[in-house]
């Protein structure tokens, strides 16, 4: 287990390396150096600049020196915890990247606390009597909701209960600080669309479960029906659920940028999004590395998890 | 300070001016004007003109902002939906926005009112020689910034220092004004000694290679926010200004909040403009797109601006809709050194097949006014009509035949919607007024960002350009030879030529007359298709009162109250 | 005897029961008119073929017929009372209290999250109300009956961590935790080793005289049966076809099915020349395309219309033996001891000279574990061949015999070149293949040696129709290249291993399994190859059907006279079919010989045992009762010295555990691996003989 | 003409739901709207006359289509709303529309009339017909979609089969590489990719091929590795039959079963993508409607009760296909669960 959890950090490490190397070299390119500029000055400005005022603006911004090299700096910088600067924003990359992460984070507790036990009952619930009324509903239910993509079901929220019910504000921007009421549509948003895959995964998962052997066992062994779901079917029904959803996390780092940047939400997504377009570089190196630390170690939770539900590998 | 006292050291233009006046050669607005700009207080001018007062302040200060409103409450909170940029120094701004994030705090030597009118602000009057080639700025007197120094001379001397160093890349660099005190040596400009000279504490005269107009408009420019001697880049660690706001906090792309100054260098704080009613003025980071939903829900109470795609949504929202008409505009301009347009031919074709009245209501149905492919804007003091642009289908086709695309042609122009969609709205219906023409046109759309890169270099772009007071501005900045935005890399010693003369004439009808001639010129060098002059929007909830509706949105809260 | 029966209540009795499954086809009958009664104590078997609802059965009487399956009508009823008219709540005390039921795959049956310990409390503790403490202790006493070493690690483990032996030893445990009235046990061994099969048959066997508890036993398998039970149900395609005492239906079977069955299972005395097996024509109905009338009509030699499909058929009690009752109508017009089946003989066919030669082919794998970005992958080697000397004669079946991880199926990779030999040498002809991987051989030497897998699911490519499958392989072997010629020689093929030609054009899954074995036998030997391995071609096919495979294979060889490698666990089929014998043991061969030494002593240990577990359905023959202790080592780490050492009822300690005992040669390429001394070995009695004989001995 | 062969009996169809013909039609169907929605513009005028042999093959192939899954309502269902879209596609030109860039009147409610035309779904702030530009929009989504859907399949499965059946070093670096590109978010490498391509409909295939090929490659790694171990591919290597050989005519019609499933569901994301990413600006590009473009391009107009329409239309019309595909998925899983 040890093995494989190192095996994956390796790895982790390995891929950021690789991805940060490749988006350096992808960020060293001319046109990109001319588009910060750009953003910086202004078109009319930097027209206006002279080849060496350029240089020298390069070289005020660093951008001068040789991307390998800037890479082993940016590298050492990480390395020392230092994230960089963005130039977008003008501040650090470390605060800036952990305030919206913040945000996302509060985001994502929420989808999280309404998906998971949402999705596991009605799975459950569905896997329990294959076929049944209850299971086609459910079934028809969660395909509907996994089949409206997230910026739909925005589009169908926000419609319905900010400009129709005017129940909920439109946008998320949280201007007046924190604020609930803000918070609501983005998290529905991604729940709706998040909800129905998990809850067909488990409803498979229980579904076979139930048909297998070991349940005809406990019941002809004389159990009562709730023991056999409750202590029999449900442990094995939840492990492939339990991986997915903590997969999930991973999943959520695309859902957000829509969501965010649909409703103004300040979070990761959305910093990632215009750190991108700007092109802020080492904010698109952060928010990636994030990412990357994000799904591998997602990624290895799962895997513990895994093997902690799962005695045949657990005693291997 | 009496009016007499004004007219003693009146500008013998000013005189002049009247009579042009009276004998109804010149509008009493026009009078107004450039009395103000020649030092008289305005609402001594308005006095001479017979005019009403706009609510112009008539103490002696002649403060160049509107009267208190009586019923005005001092107190709250104006929230402003607005892109929140860097302002690490004043001096390369590019946008209007971050100017508005500074502008209660830095303020300026002039101001132009929402009138269009030039008023002295931080300095409290000005002279200019016969020759337009001195001017002399007298600096209002008691005007302190926030750490306690007063505001002097040096102030002054040491910006302009600042923006005449080319290193800097201040766009200041290529107003007239500023690029007449500049030399050019071994390709590399340089003040010249003696352009400034600093007479005494509030006083200070600026010699000029070359008459310039349009100074005081020049000192209103966004980018030219007198900053503290001792200003060194970025802002942040040296917040410091004249005015009666101080940034409390400035988050990129997130906030920026201004804070009433109390306090400066240890004594309470006297600003030198009288009372200001808001407690704090917060802008909050929306891009265009979202600044109406914004105000819609009801986050902020006003916004930067809307585009015309959304004036449906505005007028279904509940609050006021202020519109301005200025001389913004989109250039859709032809580099004449690059093919197809390098053949004078095929860009008249172009701009013959093109009905620009026929373009305007497609794209600004409200508002506006038919641009005629040069760049003076009927707004503008010193505009005057040419004969009229008619379609001429037949002609293009001549034209194109002749310039060897006898069966059509096929072009491209680089869309960057930089200054919204409107800009595409606007090409697509070039695109269908061209094909009649054969000219087949296919629209390029492509971020903003990359357009900036492009903005000058590519053969066909759609170039948005911001208002500016005077129209020799623009064509000065734009269309000189060599001058860094040709953008058209249009040049012609003649052109330059007419505009010299306009810029040296003060005469209006005269300036007109030779503005014109100018004009004539770049129209029938057929450089651009410049549609529109598009008004802008922008919107306040009913719970704010006087907010000002600026031809080029230069936020000016000083006098703005809310209920 | 028949006067206590009347006032015994029968512990199960059924009456005309008929479960039918409900599909997208609509109503399938899966058992029709089932009857059976069961006296306390008495053990009853049911027999019969894949899909003729032995299963069904048993779960219809636990009332367990999952989302489709009802039982349709007749009634089941325990200790008197019908079940069908039971609640859930009293079916869930019976359950597992009352009647208790053992499954096929011990593995799948347990639940592979919950500790064995937990599993076996549930029973006394939801059925007696007892404490979790008093339900772990009575379950450690409960695997203690059942001969499980150290009950108490079992108790704290987990399912996979324990071997198929021992997880079926636990599930019997499980069903007889609460002591039960019935016994249900469907095919408990199949699933496991024969010399496992045999501990488990014996502990079967003792639990019925320890607790008195009623069982059915349901297998395919007629010599378990005979271990086993005292009475006997025979069903085909849904219907029990004859039921009575053990030995009545054995030796006076009174139904041409019966007799169809043994004809077609390999007994001692069947000989492949002499008496070769009569396989029963045609193949199982499927459950919709059930005849009308008798069910086995169609494959019936006495079929007679208007009599056997005129209807629905009863059962007819056996004149003068009220509990022997057949389902047909000529039973008594039958002469059963003339109308005999009887394969006609064919003359023994005289093996050439040697073909394959194997001289210490050693086969060693090395594991490593984990790959790319590992921190310190280990290494270990199994040992999977070690030093195998044969010799395969032209013509001549030899007959690999051994259990699962004895290297059988490495050996056969190896010959194949799908895996290179580590050391020693395999001559075909005069070609070395050991070293010789399958991309390095012409087509010539691929084509001399080919192979019959077992599981007749697989060996077809099933989007691939069956025609092209064996042209491809004509192609290959460059026997004809002009589409005519292929397809000539594709319909002559079809018609050697006896199906129609239009089978060309079908697809895999349009097949039975049995025509799928067929056409994989064609496909070998499509490139007329030198040498066959057969891979336990038949062990997966019903028993009615695996005569027919085997004789075709045979009758096959005989024409081309191939040498065939048989590999097989049966030692019936191999004594049946085989000239020689190769037993091996976790990768070596304990013994080899013509089938004669093999079949008679002296024998290896483990040859002796393997002889002694497998059942033989033969009431006149008397078996010598050896079980073997423990299970078999997994060959990652094989026992010090003899690899048999651990379970070898002859073990000598300090010799046998410690050092690889010596080849001892009886002649005739008689050898035996063994430490015991040859006096020793020649001295064993044989392990099978006839009744009388063994009478005599008494 | 395509009811007349209806018409012309059953024994036509069962002739022609056999694969070939059914991939000739499929063909039939596709590479037209392909060439017309990538090639459009370079054929010039009567354009649209390359549509004309695809409209009889989409309802012809419907026809099919519904009678294979008739077992399955779910399948039928799904397939209805799919090619429901793909007829749109094939017949826009030809359809009573206006022109869906053309301004006509701005901000015409649904159902009203405007001089003498009207407008059932409303016009967009620019004035352009919505019902119009929802069924032009249908189109890109389709072509580019499903081209990316396709290409991500044929290299993911090359790389699922080699390293699932050469196994060894094969596999170690080709999951490596796939573990790589799995551990970005999708769309995080969605943006990384197209942000440095810039914007179009084939750097959006390049982008999902990228995003999506490793974790098909994962699928058919698995099946082939299941595969592998059956006793034709044992028989197949013990005839000396060449890998590869082996890959594409022993494992490949195999791994097809499980796959189609899958594609079907993928189908389903890649739209997703595609919208998601125009809403963002880094996909399709104005001013040719699509859906992504449409919401984007009312994002900023209709945020108002009376205007969510221009919101709607585009976001229920894109949900419709995304359920189609979804329940096609389900249906055919079904039906595969089945036998």
């Amino acid at each position: 287990m040890l093995k494989l959890i190192l095996r994956r950090l390796v790895q982790m490490v390995l891929i950021m390396a690789v991805s940060s190397l490749l988006l350096f070299a992808i960020f060293d390119t001319p046109e990109f150096k001319k588009r910060l500029a750009v953003q910086e000055l202004g078109g009319f400005a930097v027209s206006a600049l002279t080849e060496e005022s350029y240089k020298s603006w390069l070289a005020g911004r660093g951008l001068d020196v040789p991307f390998h090299q800037r890479y082993l700096n940016w590298v050492g910088n990480i390395l020392s915890g230092d994230f960089g600067f963005s130039y977008e924003k003008n501040r650090p990359v470390g605060p800036l990247l952990a305030d919206r992460l913040a945000n996302t984070g509060i985001l994502a507790f929420f989808v999280f606390a309404l998906m998971i036990p949402l999705s596991l009952i009605l799975g459950i619930l569905a896997g329990m009597k294959e076929g049944s009324l209850q299971d086609r509903s459910i079934s028809f239910i969660s395909v509907f909701t996994t089949s409206i993509p997230e910026i739909a079901s925005a589009i169908l929220l926000t419609v319905i209960f900010a400009l129709g019910l005017g129940w909920l504000p439109v946008k998320s921007a949280m201007i007046g600080g924190f604020s609930f009421r803000e918070l609501v549509l983005p998290v529905l948003t991604l729940v709706i669309y998040d909800f129905g895959y998990v809850a067909r995964m488990t409803r498979a998962s229980m579904a076979e479960v139930m048909t297998s052997q070991y349940i005809r066992t406990a019941i002809l062994k004389g159990l009562p029906y709730r023991r056999v779901v409750m202590r029999h079917a449900l442990r094995n029904a939840l492990i492939a659920p339990f991986t997915l959803i903590v997969l999930q996390l991973n999943w959520l780092l695309s859902g957000v940028v829509v969501v965010e940047v649909f409703f103004e939400y300040n979070g990761f997504g959305k910093l990632l999004l215009e750190a991108a377009l700007f092109p802020d570089v080492e904010v698109v190196q952060a928010c990636t590395l994030v990412a990357v630390a994000v799904a591998v170690l997602s990624q290895i939770i799962s895997d513990i998890g895994y093997t902690f539900l799962n005695p045949r590998i657990r005693f291997a | 300070m009496s009016t007499n006292k004004t007219t003693n050291t009146m500008h013998p233009k000013v005189r002049e001016a009247q009579e042009q006046m009276d004998s109804g050669r010149l509008s009493r607005r026009e009078f107004v004007r450039y009395a103000a700009l020649l030092g008289v207080g305005a609402g001594a001018a308005y006095a001479m003109a017979g005019l009403p007062s706009p609510a112009i302040a008539q103490d002696a200060a002649n403060l160049p902002f509107p009267a208190d409103d009586p019923n005005a409450k001092a107190g709250g909170i104006l929230k402003v939906a607005m892109q929140v940029q860097k302002i690490d120094d004043p001096a390369t701004f590019s946008w209007t926005q971050a100017s508005n994030q500074t502008r209660h705090m830095l303020e300026y030597l002039a101001m132009t009112g929402p009138d269009n009118v030039t008023r002295p602000m931080l300095a409290e009057r000005w002279e200019a020689s016969e020759d337009l080639k001195t001017w002399t700025f007298h600096l209002r007197k008691g005007v302190k910034w926030h750490n306690g120094d007063d505001f002097t001379a040096e102030d002054v001397k040491f910006n302009f220092e600042r923006w005449t160093d080319p290193d800097l890349g201040s766009s200041n660099i290529g107003l007239s004004s500023v690029s007449a005190m500049v030399e050019e040596v071994d390709g590399k400009k340089r003040l010249i000694d003696g352009a400034i000279e600093v007479i005494d504490e509030h006083t200070i005269r600026f010699n000029l290679t070359k008459p310039v107009l349009s100074f005081p408009e020049d000192m209103y420019n966004y980018p030219t926010a007198i900053v503290h001697r001792g200003f060194k880049p970025p802002l942040d660690n040296v917040i410091n200004g004249t005015g009666a706001y101080t940034i409390a906090e400035n988050v990129v792309g997130d906030r920026c909040i201004l804070k009433k100054v109390t306090e400066a260098g240890g004594q309470p704080f006297e600003y030198w403009g009288g009372t200001v009613f808001l407690d704090e003025i917060h802008y909050y980071n929306f891009d265009a797109d979202n600044q109406l939903t914004a105000f819609a829900g009801e986050s902020v109470d006003a916004i930067y601006d809307f585009g015309v795609e959304q004036m449906e949504l505005a007028k279904a929202l509940d609050g006021e809709i202020i519109a301005a008409r200025t001389a913004q505009t989109l250039c859709c301009r032809m580099r004449v050194d690059a093919a197809p347009f390098n053949d004078e031919r095929v860009r008249k074709a172009v701009t013959m097949a093109i009905d620009n009245a026929a373009i305007k209501p497609l794209v600004y149905p409200e508002g506006g006014d038919v641009g005629e492919n040069y760049h003076v804007a009927p707004v503008h003091p010193d505009y005057e009509a040419l004969p009229p642009l008619t379609r001429d289908v037949e002609g293009a086709k001549a034209l194109l035949a002749e310039a060897g695309h006898p069966n059509g042609i096929t072009i491209t122009i680089d869309i960057g919607n930089t200054d919204g969609p409107w800009h595409q709205t606007a090409a697509e219906a070039m695109r269908d007024q061209l094909k009649d023409a054969g000219i087949t046109l296919n629209i390029n759309v492509i971020p903003a960002s990359k357009y900036w890169e492009i903005w000058t270099k590519t053969p066909f772009g759609a170039t948005a350009w911001t208002h500016r007071p005077l129209g020799t501005m623009v064509m000065s900045l734009g269309y000189r030879t060599g001058v860094p935005w040709n953008e058209s890399g249009f040049a012609s010693a003649e052109f330059d030529a007419a505009l010299d003369e306009a810029e040296a004439t003060l005469d209006v009808e005269t300036r007109k007359g030779l503005l014109a001639k100018a004009s004539k010129i770049l129209q029938d060098a057929s450089v651009m298709v410049l549609p529109i002059w598009r008004p802008v929007y922008t919107m306040a909830s009913k719970s704010v009162h006087g907010y000002p509706a600026h031809p080029t949105q230069y936020h000016q809260f000083n006098k703005v109250w809310m209920s | 005897m028949s006067a206590e029966a009347a006032e015994q209540v029968p512990v199960l009795e059924c009456r005309n029961l008929c479960i039918s499954y409900y599909t997208r086809a609509g109503e399938i009958p899966a058992v029709v008119d089932f009857n059976l009664k069961l006296m306390p104590g008495e053990a009853h078997g049911i027999v019969g073929e894949s899909g003729c609802g032995k299963s069904t059965v048993a779960l219809a009487i636990m009332q367990y017929m999952g989302r489709n399956g009802a039982i349709v009508g007749g009634e089941i009823l325990f200790e008197g009372r019908d079940m069908r008219q039971m609640s859930e709540e009293e079916l869930r005390q019976i359950r597992g209290s009352r009647i208790a039921m053992v499954y096929q795959e011990p593995m799948a049956s347990l639940n592979p999250s919950m500790t064995i310990g937990d599993q076996l409390a549930e029973v006394p503790i939801y059925h007696d109300g007892l404490s979790e403490r008093e339900a772990l202790a009575r379950a450690e006493e409960m695997l203690a009956k059942v001969r499980l070493p150290d009950p108490k690690r079992i108790l704290a483990s987990y399912p996979h961590q324990i071997s198929g032996g021992q997880q079926q030893r636990v599930v019997i445990a499980m069903a007889l935790l609460s002591n039960p009235k019935l016994l249900l046990l469907d095919e408990p061994t199949t699933a496991l080793d024969v010399t496992v099969e045999a501990g488990i048959v014996e502990l079967i066997n003792e639990i019925a005289e320890e607790f008195g508890t009623s069982m059915i036993y349901i297998s395919h398998n007629l010599g378990l049966i005979l271990e086993t039970c005292d009475r006997l149900t025979v069903m085909y395609s849904g219907e029990a076809v004859e039921v009575g005492d053990i030995h009545d239906v054995f030796d006076e079977m009174r139904h041409p099915y019966t007799r169809g069955l043994f004809g077609s299972i390999p007994l001692p005395g069947a000989d492949k020349n002499a008496h070769p097996l009569v396989a029963i024509p045609g193949q199982l109905p499927l459950p919709h395309e059930r005849p009308r009338g008798c069910n086995f009509g169609p494959r019936c030699t006495f079929f007679r219309t208007g009599v056997c499909d005129a209807g629905p058929l009863p059962m007819h009690a056996v004149p003068g033996d009220a509990d022997h009752r057949v389902r047909c109508e000529r039973f008594e017009e039958i002469d059963w001891n003339r109308d005999l089946p009887k394969g006609e003989a064919k003359p023994p066919v005289e093996p050439g000279d040697v073909v394959l030669s194997v001289e210490d082919m050693t086969k060693h794998y090395l594991i490593e574990e984990g790959g790319l970005f590992v921190v310190g992958g280990s290494e270990r080697v199994v040992k999977a061949n070690e030093k195998l000397s044969f010799t395969a004669r032209e013509a001549e079946t030899v007959a690999i015999v051994g259990e699962s991880g004895c290297g059988k199926s490495t050996f056969a990779k190896v010959l194949m070149g799908l895996e290179d030999a580590t050391d020693g040498k395999v001559m075909l002809g005069n070609v070395e293949l050991g070293g010789l991987p399958v991309q390095r051989r012409n087509a010539e030497t691929i084509s001399k040696l080919q192979m019959v897998f077992q599981n007749p699911f697989d060996t077809l490519n099933p989007s691939h129709s069956v025609g092209s499958q064996i042209a491809r392989v004509i192609r290959k072997f460059g026997v004809a290249s002009k589409d005519e010629e292929v397809e000539a020689i594709v319909h002559r093929l079809l018609d050697t291993v006896k199906l129609p030609r239009d089978f060309a054009r079908r697809k895999p899954r349009q097949l039975s399994g049995g025509q799928k074995q067929r056409v994989g036998i064609a496909r070998a030997f499509a490139g007329n190859p030198k040498v066959v391995i057969a891979d336990e071609p038949v062990s997966a096919l019903d028993v009615s059907v695996q005569a027919a495979v085997t004789e075709l294979l045979m009758d096959i060889q005989r024409q081309n006279r191939t040498t065939m490698l048989f590999i097989s666990h049966d030692l019936s089929v191999v004594r049946y079919l085989a000239d020689r014998v190769v037993v091996m043991y976790l990768g070596r061969i304990m013994e080899q010989g013509t089938t004669e030494d093999i079949f008679a002593p002296p024998y290896h240990p483990y040859t002796e045992a393997l002889l002694a577990a497998v059942p033989i359905a033969d009431t006149r023959i008397e078996k010598r009762h050896i079980v073997l202790k423990g299970e078999i080592p997994s060959p990652t780490n094989p026992p010090k010295g003899c690899p048999f050492s651990t379970r070898c009822p002859y073990m000598m300690p300090g010799t046998c555990d410690a050092e690889l005992p010596p080849l001892r040669d009886f002649g005739e390429g008689h050898r035996i691996l063994c430490h015991l001394d040859p006096a020793e070995l020649t001295a064993m009695e044989p392990v099978i003989k006839p009744k009388s004989e063994a009478a005599e001995r008494l | 003409m395509a009811v007349t062969e209806i018409q012309s009996g059953p024994s036509l169809l069962d002739r022609l739901s056999r694969p070939k013909p059914v991939i000739a039609l499929a063909l039939l169907l596709w590479l037209p709207l392909t060439a017309y929605v990538m090639f459009g513009h370079r054929l010039g005028s009567g354009a649209q006359n390359v549509l004309l042999p695809a409209i009889p093959a989409t309802v012809l192939l419907y026809v099919l289509g519904v009678r294979a899954f008739r077992e399955s309502r779910v399948a039928v269902i799904g397939l209805t709303l799919v090619f429901f879209w793909l007829l749109m596609a094939v017949s826009a030109p030809y359809l009573p529309l206006m022109d869906p860039n053309k301004p006509i009147a701005p901000f015409t409610t649904p159902f009203t009339e405007r001089g003498d035309l009207f407008f059932w779904l409303g016009t967009d702030f620019k004035g352009r017909d919505m019902l119009s530009r929802m069924i032009w929009g249908c189109q890109r989504v389709l072509v580019w979609g499903v081209t990316a859907t396709m290409v991500a399949y044929v290299v993911g499965a090359m790389f699922g089969l080699i390293s699932g059946y050469l196994a060894g070093w094969w596999d170690e670096i080709i999951s490596f590489v796939a573990n790589v590109l799995l551990s970005f978010p999708v769309m995080v490498l969605f943006i990384v990719i197209l942000n440095y391509l810039g914007p179009s409909g084939f750097n959006i295939v390049v982008a999902v091929t990228f995003a999506s090929a490793p974790a098909i490659m994962r699928i058919v790694r698995g099946l082939a590795l299941d595969i592998k171990t059956r006793d034709y591919v044992y028989a197949a290597q013990t005839r000396g039959e060449h890998p590869l050989y082996i890959m594409i005519f022993e494992l490949l019609p195999n791994v097809r079963g499980p796959i189609i499933v899958d594609a079907c569901l993928r189908l389903g994301y890649t739209t997703v993508a595609i919208t998601t990413l125009t809403f963002l600006g880094l996909g399709l590009q104005p001013p040719d409607p699509d859906w992504g473009l449409m919401i984007r391009e009312s994002a900023r107009t209709a945020m108002l009760w009376k205007f969510s329409y221009m919101l709607l239309v585009p976001a229920l019309a894109v949900s419709s296909l995304i359920l189609g595909f979804n329940l096609l998925a389900d249906g055919l899983r079904e039906m595969s669960l089945r036998d």
